[in-house]
């Protein structure tokens, strides 16, 4: 385990279970490593300087119950980056396991606060593995297909590139793939400010939802068209998210995954031509349809 | 020499709410902040070439306050007046403070909108004390 | 002015979306009426109502767009919930197949 | 199928009539007309094409679609810009002669209109509504 001090920050959520499984999982991490720094909520939260500067200069992995993400917030707002952040909804539901109904936890959601403190540890020592193999993409030059729609301009690759009707591309490289969102998927969210990636390392089915991607506007998650399993993320879009908005095919890449079985997804998926007509028609119907749509929640 | 000034020059972008963070935050500057020291300056009349305000520009500070990657405030002064003395871009401190994500309502603006032009207007503030400080020295 | 696509002509993956089950379920025993999944939905799923203990409901189901989850991501007290997508995939293959053969 | 129209409101910074061309052209494209109404971004307009997304499609679109600009002054920015990069104007609404035909109504501040300026730029909004009809017919 590299040396530098880690830090672990659980939300104090005590009125929901899936708070007091956040608080579990810190409390297994420290048994099971002893040298994490455990940071209390509260006390960072009333603004004492205790941790100041420890915070500086640690890893922060944060535990999240639900998706309000306070202990993400804590970190945030001093301008400093969680380094892991640790979901509780999402790995309830990874592993099945439902939050218990009452606030004391029942034997199913402690086991469960150990497989994810296990889950942490792990994933730290291969996270430190995978994260200098993002080498940056070369892209070559291609030919698009392009229309435009009022003032809108998309582009689909001709070749190379496959899609689902939920507007996100594969594009195969031999063993792995990289995806990404569409010029109109990205049109859709406008200016895109934050990414929340997926763990690296976890097995991903076709279509699952692979990490998200927000506007001032929306929230929107990338639906894989492909699958298999995470092996890396662009870290570039964290300080640069406008490169999704600028460059969707290439430099706006979101995620690598090794494919399990690409021929069998690919029954599924409408290669360059096909998009470009499934699309244009999407664009010119649903666009009049948004538009009356989005008039009406404004009035 | 005339006592410096230092002009900000927002995007004036109306299609998304980054160009009103821009606005705003110019009118807390000019207003508020730096009430004297800085004046707000009409980025549609720069790109046209109204000759006194470019001269005004060369002869003092200019900031440009940018509300998208696109960068028509920073782009079109340069081309016009040859100089940029600072430069911000308001999706900066939008992704500074996740919390306070800006509401998309333009006229009137919404209140994280509020919350983060004011943020944003005092980091510009303290850039034109700078922008002035060293003025003096050089007058000195 | 029916809020939804007539559902009808619309397809998924050249299946026909009525033949998809795929939309939100509210879990009202969870559900704090935040609506903060109607204020996110931009194809107008759900619907609010006048009826106290069931403020909102899923009225368009079938504009709901195929494998997408986004408003249960807005969700804090995590009420909402979809079918399993490898079942749905699963489903979505078979009535292909089925079309192909008819 | 009917051509959107475009709307371009001066985005003056320095006077009350660019705060009220802003307002209305909101107003226009959010409330009263958002089927048939596309706004466009002055600076990005006349800033031009300075990446693949900029202001090319802007001016694209005020080629082929007819285009209405909203004036704030006697400067006339936004009808400047069309002509210079696009073509001719399909109408121009001057604010600040609208503005002398209501001296009842008067705005607080270029920073903040309050309740009257917003009369006003909902008396302005009405106005390009009406041309915007008279525009919006099918080749």
């Amino acid at each position: 385990m590299a040396e530098e001090n880690i830090c672990v920050l659980p939300c104090n959520g005590l009125d929901k279970s899936l708070g007091v499984i956040a608080r579990e999982v810190a409390l297994k991490l420290i048994e099971k490593a002893p040298e994490f720094n455990l940071i209390c909520p509260v006390l960072l939260n009333s603004g004492d300087k205790t941790y100041e500067e420890l915070l500086q200069k640690s890893k922060i992995i944060v535990i999240n119950g639900c998706i309000t993400r306070c202990s993400t917030k804590l970190i945030e707002q001093r301008g400093l980056k969680p380094f892991k952040q640790i979901m509780i909804p999402n790995l309830s539901k990874k592993y099945n396991v439902k939050p218990s109904k009452t606030l004391n936890l029942d034997d199913e959601n402690v086991k469960l606060a150990v497989i994810i403190a296990d889950d942490i540890i792990k994933n730290l020592e291969n996270a430190e593995q995978i994260e200098d193999k993002t080498a940056t993409r070369d892209f070559q030059e291609q030919e698009y297909f392009d229309i435009t729609v009022d003032k809108y301009y998309f582009t689909v690759p001709k070749k190379g590139y496959f899609f689902n009707e939920n507007d996100c591309w594969i594009k195969p490289q031999g063993k792995t793939a990289l995806l990404g969102i569409t010029d109109y998927l990205q049109n859709a969210a406008s200016d895109i400010l934050f990414v929340d990636f997926p763990d690296i390392g976890k097995d991903i089915g076709q279509f699952d939802d692979v990490g998200s991607f927000e506007s001032s506007k929306t929230v929107l998650q990338l639906i894989s068209p492909g699958s298999g399993r995470i092996i890396a993320v662009n870290k570039d879009l964290e300080p640069h998210p406008e490169y999704m908005n600028q460059d969707p095919y290439n430099k706006g890449w979101f995620v690598e995954i090794e494919l399990d079985n690409f021929e069998e997804d690919r029954e599924l998926l409408m290669n360059g031509p096909e998009y470009f007509e499934y699309m244009k028609n999407k664009a010119i119907e649903e666009k009049e349809h948004l538009d009356k749509l989005r008039s009406e929640k404004d009035v | 020499m005339s006592e410096q000034k230092v002009y900000i020059v927002p995007c004036s972008g109306i299609g998304k709410v980054f160009g009103s963070i821009g606005r705003e935050t110019t009118y807390i500057v000019v207003n508020e902040l730096e009430r004297g020291k800085a004046k707000l300056e009409c980025l549609p009349l720069i790109i046209k070439g109204k000759k006194e305000i470019i001269e005004q520009l060369k002869e003092n500070k200019v900031i440009v306050i940018d509300g998208c990657p696109l960068k028509c405030s920073y782009n079109n002064v340069m081309e016009q007046v040859g100089k940029v003395d600072a430069q911000f871009m308001t999706t900066d401190i939008v992704k500074e403070n996740r919390e306070f994500k800006p509401e998309s309502a333009i006229i009137p603006i919404g209140e994280n909108t509020k919350v983060l032009s004011q943020k944003l207007a005092e980091r510009v503030s303290k850039k034109v004390h700078e922008l002035l400080e060293n003025t003096e020295e050089v007058n000195d | 002015m029916s809020n939804s696509y007539d559902a009808d002509k619309e397809t998924f993956m050249g299946v026909p979306r009525n033949k998809i089950p795929w939309w939100p379920t509210i879990d009202y025993e969870k559900c704090n009426f935040c609506m903060e999944c109607d204020k996110f939905c931009p194809h107008n799923v759900y619907e609010r109502t006048e009826d106290e203990n069931r403020k909102l409901i899923v009225k368009n189901q079938y504009n709901c767009v195929v494998f997408c989850r986004a408003c249960a991501k807005a969700c804090a007290p995590d009420a909402l919930t979809f079918p399993d997508k490898r079942e749905i995939t699963k489903l979505i293959k078979d009535l292909r197949s089925e079309k192909k053969e008819g | 199928m009917k051509k959107k129209i475009g709307i371009i409101a001066c985005s003056g910074e320095k006077l009350i009539g660019g705060t009220l061309s802003r307002a209305a052209a909101r107003i226009v494209v959010e409330k009263l007309r958002p089927n048939s109404t596309i706004v466009l971004c002055e600076p990005l307009f006349a800033a031009g094409g300075l990446e693949r997304h900029g202001g090319q499609e802007e001016r694209n679109f005020a080629k082929e679609h007819p285009t209405i600009t909203i004036e704030g002054c006697e400067e006339e920015c936004s009808k400047i810009a069309v002509e210079r990069y696009s073509g001719p104007v399909a109408a121009t609404i001057r604010v600040d002669e609208i503005v002398k035909a209501h001296p009842e109504l008067n705005p607080k501040s270029l920073e903040d209109l309050g309740e009257e300026g917003m009369k006003l730029a909902e008396i302005i909004a009405e106005e390009i509504a009406k041309k915007v009809d008279e525009l919006f017919v099918s080749e």
